[in-house]
């Protein structure tokens, strides 16, 4: 499967960089050949997107003097000056953190740097047609190329992100992260365009913390750890445990993941709930020290679910009940949730749940402030120390907390917003993607914090776009389809086959081009 | 005044800033005089935000010309771009009076136009103020004079006429620096003056807002007693300064009459009598005697 | 915007929803004002408007560029009055001929923009702040190049406002011609795209590896060009270039362009609301003059209007996208 | 931002880099004017700018936490007039004591505040827009009030800066009390924590179930609070009430914030910033006059120096952080 015969495309070596307070890579070596899928894998804060980033031209690596770091591509030597350089010569980059543009279209999107035209002005019939051609190719085909991006929900956005990096004839193909809010389905067509990319002879640089999918998917894979390389083999030498031993360095003690939790009384129950044709009668139950799993395909408005129960959203129709009282709650604005103890973890940390310029400190106390405040005057030390112990209990990797949060890796930055989830304390706690963007390691972390949680007795509700996760750590999981709430399975009655089944049945009953539908 | 008269002249006063007391003051006495003679024409009045509102007074013509007034009294905002827009409005058929602020004589020839004045004689009315408070001073005394808006021709004139006045008197004018007609900017400079120039004898302002703020200034600055403050418009406001002495005099232009001499120039016009020639209004000092 | 969208529109088609506040609220002021004043619904009255808005029309648009990248340009009034003054002079003291003049004039404006969109760019540093200190810098120019007095041009300039095409004046027609070409720009081309986009996320236009440092300097270029081309037009209108010119003029165009529905958070606009917005603005200042209303009353009901129609313009969002997200 | 990124601070500690390069600017200013002008360097220059300087900094302040949240407050200017006269007005007709006719004002510029803040969160419009809209309408109110007159005041309101404590004036007292604690809220208090914060992110904040509207509306009821604390002091420094007073004030105000380096996108400002801000245009403006500079020259000046103070604030942020991010 790997021709050592094709030759290298690019090759790398010493290279390093650094950030006030944070050496990210130091004298790394990385080689990528024609026609291969390189796996680059490591724990969060590794230095995988900078690598990758210094790769396309947007960084570039630091140069010591004297020293012969760099990097070379066919043999000549290759310094970007800027990402514009990088794709001059073939090279291409999708990146972690999305970056579209909400007010242009989908196809707009796609092609934003080179618009068909003529004398300036766009050619929206030829762009829209190639937009849809590459569109379904990856699976957006229900989506029209002229809808704004600012309408699409992040996985959609994310595809968007991968259909604008495969519509580029290029050599080499950087994919960081691309199917951290995918669902089963939309990585299966993405793996099949990488395929044939390979067999176009793109060599493409693939960032994942899925390891299976790095097994399935890649050729040879390179292992880093706090900014250096701790290996780089074939995947057909290696076995899961391997690649996680060598990340994490060490074994992750594969105990059960289940929580000793009792599910109790009621905590929350969701009565006819309805928001526009998003969400549809959707009626459910969470009980203390139970953790409940939504899983479904894109778009099939989890999302939406979970923010209207939160009261982000406003609901057209239904009632929220809490611990088992008679009358129902009144949720009209977030915080009218969270004062009756519900928290909801966003999908979209950058634009809804971080303050990206300000200090991790400020971040996680947010929430909280009365906590660390008294007559409304913030006890900065006592912030620090709360921050601090929440640093330490997730592991995020930052120089201080009073780092800023726009610096961190995109794992980082996920476990700032755990953190400050967890210091809210609430009763009913809803985790929309949770592992995003997190590594295995802290990914294991992250499910035995949600055991705990729920051993604690809290109501905890989790969507998550990996059915394996949510087998491993919920207690009955809920499929949505179409919006609506299609079937609920306990721990001893679900399989894979059943719940993408159930996934899928709302789709196939409506009718084909409507909003949502699979079709194509 | 929906219905109107056929035989009734209508007659549109267009003023500079409504907001600057000295036109309120003549808006209202056009009103009053309108009121006692309302068998005799009717009134329209207009005015612009603030004096650098040049465009929008053009504005105001056109809208009085579209009108199909029969007469404009215009105080313009400026004595050169106001002119060919009053010369298509006399070519409309439409007699023009121009009041306040003079239309300039290059411009006016150019047009072909002739438009009849009736006003004061600003320089002059400085000129008076200027003397009077010469007569206070010594020869070689420093004075300074704030001035209205660059440009602004009436706030040019009395600066010249204060010029002219310490010249004679032999005064040092030490800075001559323009605070906009407004009351916080003329506190701002007179402020930076008094402290620049430690024996600063007196301020001369080109209008009464400033004064106020140079009287402010100067009572900031522990010199009340010093420094003698010149004014000009005779506001409201000034009375009790000049009383108090804080003020030493101010130039009485009938801002309340200077409408109604428009006006009835006007409708002589109307009526064709006489021929157009200029009108010249008194201009008045006022000190603390003429107040008693 | 209404082309983004444009499939989300359920019922009306696109282009009505779009100025139908607008145009409601200009038809509720002339219907007002008819009503109330003797001679307000007549030719001669709309004659008059359009003799008056073209140079600050042409001001909104540039000004309407400059918002969608997410910048701002206070200093249009005063540009405008350098521009005007450097044409004024160049004609009167140096006996250019008209061309010449009006070219240096262009050349005025286009310098401005220029700087300004240089030092916003090459320092990044807020638009706001720059354009402001422009505006003191312009101002002390034009006050410099006239030394202070109005410099009275007449007849060399007036054949600008004496030129009429099928019975519209030649600047009435510049405006409505730049106008309709600033809205195909916007909406049609490459470059207005690649605006929007960077008043949207400039970042990840950065990111997509177009540079936005000459588009965003070509927006403020534009801006002072068109102010410039502004400065011809009320120059001529006034027929004498007045170193006060413009004064205030910046708040003024920006109101318009605000009522029209362009974002000031940048990514959002529409040249033809903005026109709209000139309008309503224009109509009411008529309006109002015709009934002669007192300036404390025109204060205020100038106020009242500007939010009136602000506030109106978001019912309008609500009625087309039914309500949701909408970070301003 | 200051206390968010202390840590961050290489060598040099916190306060002093932070401060450096409004304190250069303003030592630059200090000693060109000591030597141009005769009498600029000397103790009863200092005492009249700080005499003169009471009113604009209060409202600096006040506007700082407004662009903090990411608003803008343009109605500064005609407010402090609006209470001003009202101020007047009670004073003189009504005969009213100075403690209530102080009550009217302050009140005056609370109504105003709540208002602003009302229609910008109860329609989600752009401050902008609407306290343009209100600019109009207090300035339309001002003339209303005062009959479009100066109401001379004097004895009854001259008390206020009358009063000295130390040597120093009462306003002067007031000021910088009022900046201490507009820091201190800014930096060390929950409210001032959550402005920030709203400023960042507004949509974040409203998703940790922070209602952001309350506190906005805090916000500009206290801008319009303190702006009439400042009216109170303008008018007592005059004597007398101008219903034209504060002409502008508000672009002025925004420079003075801005050249301190509180952003206008929002979640970044320091009100003691704002305040040197406030001394840098103060001691240009009274050294401009000082040196009897003409008109134009003025102009250019402080144009040119409000875009050095910028570049200058940009340079210290590349030294404090060592390059990188900032979206403008
Ligand atoms: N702009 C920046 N300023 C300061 N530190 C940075 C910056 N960008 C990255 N870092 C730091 O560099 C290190 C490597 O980050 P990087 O984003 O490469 O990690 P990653 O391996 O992609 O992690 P993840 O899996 O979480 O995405 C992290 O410690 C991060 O905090
Ligand atoms: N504000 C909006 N306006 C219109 N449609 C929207 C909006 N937000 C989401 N949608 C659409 O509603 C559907 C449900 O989206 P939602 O985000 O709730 O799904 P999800 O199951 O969480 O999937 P995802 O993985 O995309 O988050 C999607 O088709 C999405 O495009
Ligand atoms: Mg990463
Ligand atoms: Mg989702």
């Amino acid at each position: 499967m790997t021709p050592a015969k094709n030759k290298t495309l690019l090759r790398a070596s010493g290279i390093n960089k650094s950030f006030p307070g944070v050496q990210a890579l130091s004298g790394v070596d990385f080689d990528l050949r024609e026609g291969e899928v390189h796996a680059l894998v490591g724990e969060n804060g590794a230095g995988k997107s900078t690598l990758a980033r210094i790769i396309a031209g947007v960084e570039t690596a630091d140069s010591p003097k004297g020293q012969a770091g760099g990097m070379s591509l066919d043999g000549q030597a290759y310094r970007p000056g800027g990402r514009a350089d990088a794709e001059a010569d073939g090279v291409r980059v999708v990146m972690q953190e999305l970056h579209l543009v909400a007010n242009l279209t989908v196809a707009e999107n796609i092609f934003i740097e080179r618009m068909p035209s003529r004398f300036g002005f766009v050619d929206y019939e030829k762009l829209n047609r190639a937009a849809r051609e590459i569109m379904t190719k990856v699976g957006l085909g229900a989506v029209e190329p002229s809808v704004a991006v600012r309408y699409l929900g992040v996985g959609q956005q994310q595809m968007v992100e991968i259909a604008a990096g495969l519509s580029r004839r290029c050599r080499i193909l950087v994919l960081d992260e691309p199917t951290a809010s995918l669902t089963d389905n939309e990585i299966e067509l993405l793996f099949a365009q990488i395929r044939k990319l390979k067999d176009e002879g793109v060599g493409i640089i693939y960032i994942s913390h899925r390891i299976e999918e790095v097994i399935d998917i890649a050729d040879r894979v390179t292992v880093l750890r706090d900014g250096k390389v701790i290996a780089t083999r074939s995947t057909s030498e290696l076995s899961l445990n391997d690649i996680i031993r060598m990340m994490v360095g060490r074994d992750l003690e594969h105990e059960q993941l289940r929580h000793a939790g009792e599910a109790g009384k009621v905590a929350l129950s969701v009565v006819g709930l309805t928001l526009g044709d998003r969400v549809k009668d959707v009626t459910f139950e969470v009980r203390r020290g139970e953790i409940f799993g939504f899983a479904g395909l894109m778009g099939s408005g989890r999302t939406e679910m979970a923010r209207a129960v939160f009261g982000a959203d406003r609901a057209d129709s239904g009632e929220i009940y809490l611990h088992g009282r008679k009358e129902p709650v009144k949720i009209r604005k977030p915080r009218d949730a969270v004062r009756n103890g519900i928290a909801l973890l966003t999908e979209d940390r950058k634009e809804q749940g971080l303050l990206l310029r300000l200090a991790v400190r400020a971040n996680i106390s947010l929430v909280r402030l009365c906590d660390v405040s008294r007559f409304g005057w913030i006890n900065i030390s006592r912030e620090r120390s709360v921050a601090g112990r929440y640093v330490d209990a997730l592991s995020v990797r930052c120089s201080s907390t009073e780092q800023t949060v726009g610096e961190l890796s995109g794992g980082n930055q996920q476990k700032v917003v755990i953190a400050k989830w967890l210091y809210r304390d609430s009763a009913v706690l809803i985790f929309d993607e949770p592992t995003r963007g997190i590594d295995v390691g802290a990914k294991f972390e992250i499910y035995h914090m949600l055991g705990e949680l729920a051993e604690k007795g809290k109501a905890v509700i989790v969507i998550s776009s990996d059915l394996k996760e949510l087998m491993a750590v919920c207690d009955r999981i809920g499929v949505m389809s179409a919006g609506r709430l299609v079937a609920t399975f306990g721990r001893d009655e679900w399989s894979e086959e059943k719940i993408m089944a159930a996934a899928f049945s709302e789709y196939v009953t409506t009718r084909p081009g409507s909003k949502g539908s699979l079709c194509e | 005044c929906k219905q109107r008269e056929a035989d009734k002249p209508k007659i549109a006063l267009i003023m500079k800033s409504l907001a600057n007391e000295f036109f309120k003051t003549m808006e209202e006495g056009a009103r009053s005089h309108h009121k006692e003679h309302a068998g005799e024409y009717d009134l329209t009045v207009v005015g612009i935000k603030d004096e650098e509102d040049v465009a929008r007074q053009v504005d105001l013509v056109e809208l009085m010309i579209a009108q199909e007034v029969d007469a404009i009294v215009i105080a313009p905002a400026d004595s050169k771009a106001l002119v060919p827009v009053c010369k298509r409005a006399m070519d409309a058929g439409i007699t023009v009076v121009n009041i306040d602020n003079k239309f300039d004589a290059g411009v006016l020839a150019d047009k072909g136009a002739k438009i009849p004045f009736v006003g004061p004689d600003n320089r002059k009315g400085a000129r008076l103020a200027g003397e009077y408070l010469a007569s206070r001073l010594r020869p070689r005394d420093k004075v300074a004079i704030i001035e209205g808006v660059p440009n602004a021709f009436n706030g040019i004139q009395r600066t010249l006429g204060f010029e002219d006045a310490m010249r004679t008197g032999g005064m040092n004018i030490v800075s001559s620096q323009t605070a906009y007609w407004e009351t916080s900017k003329a506190n701002q400079v007179v402020s930076a003056l008094v402290t620049e120039y430690a024996d600063l004898k007196a301020v001369l302002c080109a209008n009464d807002s400033m004064a106020l703020g140079a009287v402010a200034a100067i009572k900031a600055a522990g010199k009340s007693d010093e420094i003698l403050v010149v004014g000009f418009d005779n506001i409201l406001a000034v009375q009790r300064l000049l009383e108090e002495g804080k003020i030493l005099c101010t130039i009485d232009q009938h801002a309340d009459k200077l409408a109604i001499y428009g006006i009835e120039y006007a409708l002589e016009m109307l009526k064709g009598e006489g021929t157009p020639a200029d009108r010249e209004t008194p201009v008045d000092l006022i000190t603390a005697e003429t107040l008693k | 915007m209404r082309m983004i969208i444009e499939k989300r529109t359920a019922g009306l088609p696109a282009f009505v929803t779009d100025y139908l506040g607008m145009a409601l609220a200009l038809a509720g002021l002339i219907v007002y004002f008819g009503i109330k004043a003797d001679n307000f619904f007549t030719l001669t009255t709309f004659r008059m408007i359009a003799n008056q808005i073209p140079d600050i029309t042409i001001i909104a648009v540039g000004m309407t560029f400059v918002l969608i990248i997410a910048g701002i340009d206070l200093s249009v009034g005063s540009v405008m009055a350098l521009a005007g003054a450097v044409l004024g002079v160049c004609l009167v003291r140096f006996n250019l001929p008209l061309p010449a003049a009006i070219a240096a004039c262009l050349a005025v404006g286009i310098v401005c923009g220029l700087a300004n969109g240089f030092v916003v760019i090459r320092w990044r540093l807020p638009a706001f702040i720059v354009t402001l200190g422009m505006l003191e810098i312009a101002r002390g120019g034009a006050y410099l190049v006239t030394d202070s007095r109005t410099v009275y041009i007449g007849g060399p300039v007036e054949v600008i406002t004496d030129t009429s095409i099928l019975g519209l004046s030649l600047p009435f027609i510049i405006a409505v011609v730049i106008v309709v070409m600033g809205q195909v720009v916007l909406s049609r081309t490459v470059f207005g795209r690649y605006l929007i986009a960077i008043g949207t996320n400039e970042e990840a236009v950065r990111l997509s590896g177009i540079d936005p440092a000459p588009l965003k300097l070509g927006v403020f270029v534009l801006c002072g060009f068109l102010t410039s081309v502004a400065a011809v037009i009320h120059t001529a209108r006034m027929s004498s270039a007045n170193p006060n010119a413009g004064y205030g003029l910046e708040l003024q165009a920006i109101a318009a362009v605000v009522i029209g529905g362009t974002s000031l958070m940048g990514g959002r606009g529409s040249v033809v609301s903005s026109f709209f917005g000139v309008l309503i603005i224009a109509v009411l200042g008529t309006g109002l003059a015709q009934i002669g209303a007192q300036e404390p009353t025109k204060r205020l009901i100038t106020g009242c209007v500007i939010v009136a129609a602000v506030i109106l313009d978001h019912y309008r969002h609500r009625i087309r996208k039914g309500g949701g997200m909408g970070k301003n």
